[in-house]
């Protein structure tokens, strides 16, 4: 293998590790939100797609990197969108200064980032 | 000299955007921070989006009208109806439309590594470490496409939400594995330059693979009941994070491998966690094990005559009013009856009369991860009322009235005590030690696991008959009227 | 700046995202083993010792060289004995069944990895 | 080509060791799996290093006499010496021998960098990337090495721990600091071509640096108290990672980037959560803050003569022999004292009569971050017994009788009440709380802060005046006695 495809094998890899550490114990709350929130992530493909577009140079490759793009495009923009309005349902209210707070949920907010 | 220095700035951005993208993910692991995380990666992916135009605006060969529109009229069409439809969609639609929009996803990751390999065919360029990325790109794009537009289907109900068994279901799902496989291998064989193949041939081939890769995704899917939903449209994001990163191979692109390579690791994980919450295992579930589907609830079966007390609401409502504290169980049922303000004005009034009220959330309960969570936010429940079951549990012994509000699978003691129940070993709201236990439902139907629940024969039970919106409705009079 | 040294920097980087995710709330129990086996990490400097001493070709690198070496060396094998047997020390017994288990280092120890 | 193999073989050798690094650290961060982990780790270094040999080992121009020799002989004896002291180190000493091997590390980071640099001295290989990374690394790797070299010294009480404020020391930092800074630029400069010097002096640069930087790490540390060396020493790690990481760019080789980053990613974090513990800011842990150092410990001045209430070891034995359950508050005096198998055998003896007993562990009792917890488990305490600050201080109110052996700030309530107090803020052990206390400690005198502890002067206190291990002793007897 050439260098090149080994230091895209090893920035893989690392990428591989982060993915694994990065999700912690998460309150099954969070669950959907933060699958919604990954799926918006691969949304990048969108740049696969502007970057093959840029290259098409023939019809088939136009139809295959226009739809590459639309579909892309409504990954991404959807997707954070649609994520945001699952977390808009987070944001504590005044109530959460109750007692209750020392509740499970209300430990779980009030966790530092 | 600049062209230089813009690819190294183009690098940097996409670098930036990678990073923003982990760092986003981060925050999102605690309900503080999730929705700052989910900006910063929204912002790290429009830096990503825009170095790329940058890059492929500054390109030598220069950039033709034609690839500018699509990118343009492409990107207004997609953003557009992708916003459309988040911004429109009911809260409880999300699931399916996370599926849609993960299913899109996957198809742009195969038609990149498509397009790229049509592009690279016969010349220096189709070496076999792109075969094999263009291949495992195509394959696991077509599988994820085809599948989650199934999963979004069966949640929207376009599709009925039972396992579908297929004639000859395994039998074919392996066979298409196996020509996809026997396709892989003639391509690598192929660049390898092992085996002569024509291009036409190799298009040929690869057109296979693709064939083979959507029925996958449909046979695959099928079968699996659609409560298991949740955590196949989480599996299925992992694979089109794998197959962003395997199109970044093809096109040699280190954000894409990056944002790809996070994605599958992440979704790999979180899938766990969902399943595990479910106390399902993934083998079981991909096998199409239990996932018994919507099928029974709405009026199922009858359960056994067991001796069931029935209760009327004036009853009921003043077990309430003179509570000192009661603990709210919802369930399915109060998802599909929508009656999540309904119960918050119940609640109010009855904090207003100084009962502590909590809601006890089953990590499980509802059809998604935080169906109740979300339903109950929406009506503006406030977030710290909303206890975790392991927070929860041992409270209610100490409660004076558990009000159950369409739950039922979460709430069947029979996990705990009955070995032979298909539901055994998964952790329950312990309701049935609560001093006195209301419940509203509008039957002895079963719930999801299809299941007869002793906690309705408890003799400590009362059951209210009625759907759970017009039920509190009445109670909420009640209350009042005590 | 090149390709080569471009990757090396998202390999870096992501190095340094994987360092911070992997470190969760640790018990202050472990922060001393924890820093052990971190050390004993940056002992792969072995690794640059041994590549330059096979480049080394006047006294002055050989000098270099085998300091670098000793250095690496007596990094990577005592840090990872010392280490082992700081955590020697945290091996369960069987009053770890007791419900004292329940205590803060109890669960601690039974945390899965 | 085989070559060609081989060398792929040795990147993805570098990269799984790197990867073990990783799954290493991972599993340290639980006590059940961290051993397990340290040993993965290990393992993946050791795949590291073979694959470098075999790299070496082929490369085309062939492996000199010499190199063979120097590597063979520097890692006998490199290994051989790390591997003795490692094994022959006492329990409590360890934090100054950790310290020592990271100042090794940090040198050969160093070394790497120097000797890369006098090689592409003049030749087109000394890019401007080259320069910075040199600089970066050598600077850094220096800093480390004096620094951690003082800090052990410290801990191991060959330099006084009490800070050593130099004559002009900040003022001389700065200087060195801007020294080191200005060669950064002439160097940068000199490789960019902006500016021409003749190796010779670009050398002489070079060496300012390294004396600057070798200065600097020794006016960085000695005004630092040997009490916050712990946090010190997890910096200057996490400092010899980043230098092993620049010295990776500079040789560029992946694994040392790979690792050195790691370490100095995860290093940083843990010295943030070394520093919260003990309840100080890096800032002015580094600008040297308080920090007293041991001075004091061992027979300090007397306390004010506040009304102190002696008690002999047989009330206490009675005490201890019924009551029902007693809490050990370990502290610094326990392990100067060596008293962990004394206090054992007296826990073991209560334990024997139907006593519970606790140990509480205060974060940062002793002299290190987990010097309790290591010197009990030596004398095979059972770990569950061991509970940490947050989880015992509920319990001291319920406890009958608290039995301190060689603590004092630890437990010292002016962290709680006294805002005037150097430790006010600190998170402490509420032994004032419970209902009868005996403290062991030979006299009045201070702790590390060099503070009284009005504990002493509690009615609910009876102090009894020995060194911990004869104390502990004569309870034992005392006890078997009742
Ligand atoms: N949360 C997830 O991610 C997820 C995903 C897949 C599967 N599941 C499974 O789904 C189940 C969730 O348990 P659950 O207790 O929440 O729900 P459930 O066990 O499915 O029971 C729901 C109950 O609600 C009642 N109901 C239905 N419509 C109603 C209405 N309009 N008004 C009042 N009651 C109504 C039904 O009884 P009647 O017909 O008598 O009214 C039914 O018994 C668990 O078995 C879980 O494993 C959860
Ligand atoms: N753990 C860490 O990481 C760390 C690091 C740096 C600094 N520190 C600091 O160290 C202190 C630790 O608190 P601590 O309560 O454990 O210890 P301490 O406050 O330093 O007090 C130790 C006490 O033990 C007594 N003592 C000394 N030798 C003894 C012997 N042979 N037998 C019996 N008693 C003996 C001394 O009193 P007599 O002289 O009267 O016997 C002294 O007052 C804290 O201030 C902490 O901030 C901790």
């Amino acid at each position: 293998m050439n260098q090149e495809l080994l230091s895209s094998l090893a920035i893989f890899v690392l990428a591989v590790l982060v993915g694994f550490e990065v999700i912690s114990k998460v309150p099954a709350t969070l669950h959907t939100p933060l699958m919604s929130g990954a799926n918006s992530i691969h949304g990048i493909v969108l740049v696969g797609a502007i970057l093959i577009a840029a290259e098409a140079d023939n019809p088939v490759s136009y139809g295959l990197a226009f739809v590459a793009v639309v579909f892309g495009a409504a990954n991404v923009v959807g997707g954070y969108v649609v994520t945001d309005r699952m977390l808009q349902m987070f944001k504590r209210r005044p109530a959460a200064a109750k007692p209750a707070t020392e509740g499970g949920g209300g430990s779980d907010a009030a966790r530092p980032g | 000299m600049p062209m230089q220095w813009i690819e190294t700035f183009v690098f940097l951005a996409w670098l930036a955007g990678a990073a923003a993208f982990v760092l986003g993910l981060h925050r999102m692991n605690s309900p503080a921070t999730a929705r700052g995380g989910n900006r910063l990666s929204a912002a790290g992916m429009a830096v990503a989006v825009l170095a790329t135009l940058v890059h492929v605006g500054t390109r030598p060969e220069g950039l033709g009208t034609t690839p500018v529109a699509i990118i343009g009229i492409g990107f207004l069409i997609g953003g557009g109806l992708g916003l459309l439809m988040a911004r429109t969609v009911k809260m409880t639609a999300m699931p399916q439309l996370v599926s849609l929009f993960n299913a899109v996803g996957g198809g742009a990751a195969a038609l990149v590594a498509i397009d790229d390999y049509i592009r690279v065919l016969g010349t220096p360029e189709e070496t076999v470490s792109t075969a094999i990325f263009v291949v495992l790109g195509v394959a696991i794009g077509c599988v994820t496409f085809t599948g989650s537009l199934v999963a979004s289907a069966k949640l929207q109900g376009l599709i009925p939400g039972r396992p579908i068994v297929l004639p000859g279901g395994r039998g074919l799902t392996i066979a298409l594995a196996v020509l996809a496989l026997l396709g892989t291998v003639a391509l690598v064989l192929g660049a390898g330059g092992a085996i002569q193949l024509a291009p036409a041939v190799k298009l040929f081939v690869l057109g296979a693979i693709i064939a083979a890769g959507l029925l996958f995704g449909v046979t695959m899917v099928l079968p699996i009941g659609g409560a298991d939903m949740p955590v196949v449209i989480s599996l299925l994001n992992s694979f089109t994070g794998t197959a962003a990163a395997m199109a970044g191979f093809v096109i040699n692109n280190p954000v894409l491998i990056i944002a790809g390579a996070l994605v599958g690791a992440a979704g790999g994980i979180l899938t766990k966690l969902m399943a595990d919450a479910m106390n399902r295992s993934l083998v079981n579930i991909v096998a199409g094990g239990l996932g018994g589907g919507e099928g029974t609830v709405g009026g199922g079966p009858e359960g056994p005559g067991g001796a069931v007390r029935e209760i009327g609401p004036d009853d009921v409502a003043i077990q309430l009013a003179y509570a000192s504290s009661v603990i709210v169980v919802p369930g399915y049922g109060l998802a599909v009856a929508q009656a999540q303000h309904a119960v918050r004005e119940l609640a109010e009034l009855l904090e207003a009369r100084g009962v502590d009220v909590k809601y006890a959330i089953h990590p499980v309960a509802g059809r998604m991860p935080g169906h109740m969570n979300v339903l109950l936010a929406e009506a503006n429940v406030p977030y710290p009322l909303l206890k975790e079951m392991d927070d929860i549990n041992p409270e209610f012994e100490r409660a004076d009235v558990v009000l159950v509000v369409g739950a039922n699978d979460v709430t069947n003691p029979a996990a705990r005590s009955n070995p032979s129940s298909p539901i055994y070993g998964m952790p329950i709201l312990d309701v049935d030690k609560a001093k006195s236990i209301v419940v509203i439902k509008r039957s002895m139907g079963r719930g999801y696991a299809g299941i007869d629940n002793e906690l309705y024969t408890n003799p400590k039970t009362g059951m209210l008959f009625a759907d759970a919106k017009d039920g509190l409705a009445s109670l909420v009079a009640a209350v009042k009227a005590v």
